[in-house]
């Protein structure tokens, strides 16, 4: 019997705090090849050792790896290459902007452009994506066009969502893309229900779920587990575990579990987890995944293990809670070396080829920003009209905001 | 017409709702084998299928939750609260979610869903089976929120909801379910298929959200109610003897002001009655606009006669429920005002 | 790859409803004594096992076997019959008064006795239960007064919640009964933040939250499980899995787990899944996780596999869901009928002195019964004052209330 | 007196409550180490230590959820929901736990507990940065809500919220943590630190709940206003050269009644100002109760002037937030009533 003692708050800190030296020698980093590939209809009881594990396919040489290796042919790798270019221009352009007033806000996806760009490539046209404010990648990866992106930023009058959402709350139905709340973790359920209605349906699109790490502390986390564990629709959980959490690390969500992956278990659910920073890993979990839905073998979690490089938002200083360098210290790397390195690994790819393709993103980048500015900012230029506020509360305006409307002179 | 409990003509609605559109789907805790608790769903599993009616885990926030998204799918979901009592849960995701989700997509999805749920009082249910959250419902932007007095109302207002392009919050005097109440409790009570008033069209018929009915005209002053107190309100005029207008509002929001401000308009004199606690009920914001539309014709205060604020007590329910004499101190008090 | 197929709704059922045969064949019952005894301090990755199979003491002959036999004297066996005997009597009571109409409303504990009684005793003062409306056991075995249990349920003027309660909704603080709620679940994330408090005064105390099968899909289970996975303050966190909630079975809320304890270990939390019917088993494994919370090593879920023989409440009849039989059929037997066995067996207990404890346990609870009609039921005789329904919705009743107060004339 | 921001001053009021009482406790997410999105905790976790203040999960429900509990043990958990836009998760808790435990338990257990949430708009933070969610705690029996309008209430209402033994939900203007802001979105601002109105009284003072306070004299209307809405009136009072009353309600409940019908008593004309949108908002509750008591003195319908029954828009802030040049309308308007 152990002996009695007065209990504690046990409130878990990371070991490492403005001033330390950054360190990751606790987070166990498989060899990539090393993790098996199971059978999408194996029984999840059966793949527990996937959740704390990293599914991993770039090895330290940029040779891609093992059995989850081979997913993608050489030109969709270069796409995905320049998505991500695009992302990261988009975000360094989008930040300065901000900076200059042209908008109120803004949330990079700093060394995560991996995980939502390489994802979107394992769906097809008909799928949804739930996604949080960090996932545009699904957008550039699905060719939305940035200029659309940007006249939401900017909430000019070109603006699809008309001024009336916070910056980067995008909405994109024709690019599988659902509206962006921000109530974090709402959307997570929300998928698992428009998995329900395909399978009520009996229509072969499928759902895909997104949240951070920190989010699966909300209850809809829960809510979208149990009902996707009982229901088995077609739908995809995705954790995307960047380590942080505004200024709390993922420990204070986390817990006492291994990881993040390993809720699913409690659910009967199979779980992955996958190196976020590797666009070939990325694409070949989404695509098991994806196997698993389509076959109606039903839900199935993966936890994205990446690093947030940047701040929380343009609101964020992080290095008032974490070591300035500890985005350089972070072991997973950076996914756009990685997957140039790839490239270049096998050929298909130089470093002349990689600074042409930087510029390119960046021209299309800036050519998009001028014709978004073109139209307007915030601040000035086109602007939504006041009207579009009492639009779209209700299809058909009743009569109290139509008085409402008249009062603003419209 | 045939004749049915509030019960029945739910059910009625339900049926024709999901023989008439596939994309009709009705779920809710143990509204599927067994029909739910007050039975408003009984046979629906059985007639349709465990796909277009089925059973879901105890938790409020995943029946709102995997119906946003149903909903922005393309189905119309029509789920059920087992008690409003219990919305809480789901409150998020009715507030931040299903009521804006048109808006913030600037109509790219949007949210058509019936969120069913039985309300009110007069049952001895106690603090947790007698709510009437309404307010908190009238107070969000994009929702709209209908409240039916009878078995006839019930079923084409619920039409009209499911018909509805928008979230609608359709509360169900759960005291009404098998017959009306007067508040008059020490009276034996009618079962609904036992009186006229239980009559009900058959087949599809709806009845427009935002239209408030004059149920008995009146020229010394306007009772404004929904309900189950609008049978309180027509026993307590009955009593007083005094010729008080009674509208029953049917749909809160949006609210049929016309009708209402054109009974204050010649009556000069109003009262409004609800269960829900007084403070922020759904009273003031009636009183609010009423005083603001009629002040030159109003001959008295507007009175508020509601629950009092304080959680619904068990063994004082009828200290409570806002009855018919309760309100006919209310119809002396405006009209020597 | 699997073949892809449109996908459809996987909708949970019984293999059993009103006129098939009961069949509990799908339930895997271990033989008594074969499931290990960890220490108490062992890591809860390496205790899985503990959490799909089923902790049972007395086997079929009543013996006690196994590891986890010898937590309680013979002394103290018979005095959990007796609790059990009369908290079945009391049930029996007061479903007899309810449709008498002396009061509106009743729960009972019927084939679940064994749960709370024995789990009570394996706590001590100072520690605080945040139950259901299904585990009055507590308070019986806790040595609360009946007659005061009653006054509650017939709401009378001497009920100590004033009358304000639903009936079975008791408090009893000096008792370590937290104030129960209708709203299912909001109990057990409460209990952790009671064991926080324990923890930041560093008061050996602990909680133990209790909540159904049903219930577990709440978001308030999910809070519960992240905080205490996060601070690990002293808490217990029990589901009592009687089959059944309301008229769905077990089935709707589980999904596609092994079992509801199994959700405990996406937590890193460990658990163990018991026998409720058999009150040792019940008792020894209470008393493992209290040794658990008590040494400051953390939270323990604990999954009580019994039935629910009777109805759900007083409103509901299950011969509409359920086969009558099911309940004769249920494996794990009948609580009291299980401990009877035992002490019979161990040469403590007689069919006569069974017999005897029957009628004295239905003597205190007609002497109780008739003690609290004395003072009146919800219809008649002395009945709480509407006064009370003004007071403590705050300490201090301000202007308003008073004003509402004097409307009602007091 | 030293001047401080109103964050700071609310800073100020935790470490003197936590510094007097061990009892109090401090959680919310990112409000340990870091201090809090908005600062308000910053220091409190290295002074007293991470038992004292920590972070939590993000999980509203459970941050109000344990704090119920640890309320209920005897701990004083003053908590923090990073947004009030981010309350409703844990409204549950709020409403059917937090608000009831006294008076289901007849008092065996209290719950004294504050949640503090940064409410309302005017920082371009679209609809789920600005919302006044208000309305949907006075209507809750149980619950005490407080609204400072300036760093020296805040800390003296933090004060005596910390000390009351019932919750109390504390509803912090987020477009005033720093500087008054009166509606003129294109002035400059100042900061609280920089004026006299910052001004801050060191030490413990308690300023009661249920207390408004008469913040300009005036003899042809009354405006009732709250939060950032003051400064608003206030510069539409100056600007209108009317001889208006400007009374700061900073308790919505209990309500300081007295204060406000003596004023309306006494100008015969009353407008209701809030960011919250109109319908159901606490202006109804407001203008409800002064139409019943003041019916005869009133020579205008009360108005109201509040945010639009719409979701808070992004771009169109301006637009929807209830600056100036609407509430100086309004008073022309009830003046000519
Ligand atoms: C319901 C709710 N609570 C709190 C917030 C405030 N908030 C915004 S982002 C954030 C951190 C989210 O962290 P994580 O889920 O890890 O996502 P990441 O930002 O790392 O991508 C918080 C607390 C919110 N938006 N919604
Ligand atoms: C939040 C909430 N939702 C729904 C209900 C209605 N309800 C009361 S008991 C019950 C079933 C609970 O089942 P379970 O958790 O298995 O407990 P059991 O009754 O079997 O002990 C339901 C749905 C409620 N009381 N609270
Ligand atoms: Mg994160
Ligand atoms: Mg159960």
């Amino acid at each position: 019997m152990p002996d009695e003692v007065p209990p504690r708050l046990h409130v878990p800190a990371p070991a490492i705090r403005p001033g330390d030296d950054p360190d990751f020698s606790h987070v166990a980093i498989p060899r990539a090849g090393a993790v098996r590939r199971p059978d999408p209809g194996e029984n999840p009881e059966e793949m527990r050792d996937l959740a704390f594990s990293i599914v991993r396919v770039l090895n330290r040489d940029g040779e891609a790896v093992g059995p989850w290796a081979g997913s993608l042919t050489p030109d969709q790798l270069r796409e995905g290459l320049r998505h991500m270019l695009t992302l990261r221009a988009y975000d360094a352009r989008m930040l300065t902007a901000q900076r200059q007033g042209k908008t109120s806000f803004y949330m990079q996806h700093l060394g995560e452009e991996a995980v939502s760009c390489a994802f979107q490539r394992a769906l097809r046209a008909g799928d949804m994506n739930f996604p949080t404010y960090r996932q545009a990648g699904l957008l550039v990866a699905a060719g939305y066009p940035l200029v659309k992106m940007m006249n939401q930023v900017f909430s000019n009058a070109a603006d699809p969502m008309r001024g009336r959402q916070l910056p980067v709350m995008y909405t994109a139905r024709e690019h599988g893309f659902f509206s962006i709340s921000g109530n974090l973790a709402t959307q997570y359920v929300q998928a698992v229900g428009w998995a329900m209605a395909a399978a009520i349906r009996g229509e072969r699109k499928l759902a895909v779920g997104w949240i951070g790490d920190g989010s699966t502390a909300e209850s809809d986390f829960h809510g979208a587990l149990v009902f996707a564990s009982t229901y088995k629709p077609p739908v995809i959980l995705n954790i995307v575990n960047n380590q942080w959490a505004i200024s709390t690390f993922q420990g204070i969500a986390r817990g006492g579990a291994g990881t993040f992956a390993a809720r699913a278990h409690g659910f009967g659910i199979p779980a992955l987890r996958v190196d976020g920073n590797d666009y070939l890993a990325v694409h070949a979990a989404g695509a098991w995944a994806v196997e698993r839905a389509r076959a109606d073998l039903g839900p199935t979690l993966i936890e994205f293990v990446t690093y947030r490089a940047g701040g929380h938002s343009t609101s964020d200083d992080p290095s008032a809670y974490r070591p300035k360098e500890e985005g350089k210290a972070w072991p997973l790397g950076d996914p756009i070396l990685r997957l140039k390195a790839h490239l270049i690994a096998i050929g298909e790819w130089t470093e002349e080829r990689h600074v042409q393709a930087e510029a390119e993103a960046l021209d299309e980048v800036v050519a998009a920003q001028k014709e978004a500015e073109a139209i307007g900012t915030l601040h000035s230029g086109e602007r939504p009209s006041p009207r579009e506020m009492f639009e779209d509360v209700f299809a058909e305006m009743p009569p109290h905001l139509i008085r409402q409307r008249h009062e603003v002179g419209f | 017409m045939p004749r049915m409990t509030m019960i029945e003509a739910i059910r009625d609605a339900h049926a024709i709702a999901m023989e008439d559109d596939p994309d009709v789907v009705v779920m809710g805790e143990d509204v599927g084998y067994f029909g739910g608790v007050f039975r408003c769903t009984a046979g629906l599993q059985k007639r349709f299928g465990p796909s277009r009616c089925f059973d879901t885990p105890i938790s409020e926030l995943g029946i709102v939750g995997t119906a946003v998204g149903m909903a922005a799918y393309g189905l119309k979901p029509v789920v059920e609260i087992q008690f409003a009592d219990y919305m809480y849960p789901g409150y998020d995701q009715i507030v931040s979610e299903a009521a804006r989700l048109r808006y913030r997509s600037a109509g790219e999805f949007t949210c058509p869903l019936v969120i069913r749920m039985p309300t009110g009082g007069g049952i001895f249910g106690g603090q947790t089976h007698s709510q009437s959250p309404e307010a908190l419902f009238t107070h969000v932007a994009g929702l709209k929120t209908v409240v039916p007095s009878n078995p006839s109302d019930a079923k084409g207002l619920l039409l009209a909801a499911i018909a509805d392009p928008d979230p609608v919050i359709f509360l169900e005097p759960k005291r009404l379910y098998n017959g009306p109440f007067d508040g008059h409790f020490d009276r034996p009570s009618v079962a609904w298929n036992r009186i006229e008033a239980g009559e009900v069209a058959e087949g599809r018929y709806e009845i427009p959200l935002g239209k408030a009915r004059v149920v008995r005209e009146g020229a010394d002053a306007t009772l404004l109610a929904y309900g189950t107190m609008v049978h309180v309100a027509l026993a307590a005029v009955e009593e007083s003897g005094a010729d008080v207008e009674v509208i029953d509002l049917r749909t809160l929001l949006p609210l049929d002001l016309e009708t209402v401000t054109a009974s204050v308009a010649k009556t000069g004199r109003c009262i409004v009655l609800h269960e829900a606690t007084l403070t922020s009920g759904f009273g003031a914001e009636v009183a609010a606009l009423v005083q603001a539309e009629c002040f030159y014709a109003l001959e008295a205060p507007i009175l508020r006669v509601a629950g009092w604020d304080t959680p619904y007590p068990h063994a004082q329910e009828w200290d409570y429920f806002p009855g018919p004499a309760r309100v006919a101190r209310a119809i002396q008090t405006v009209m020597e005002g």
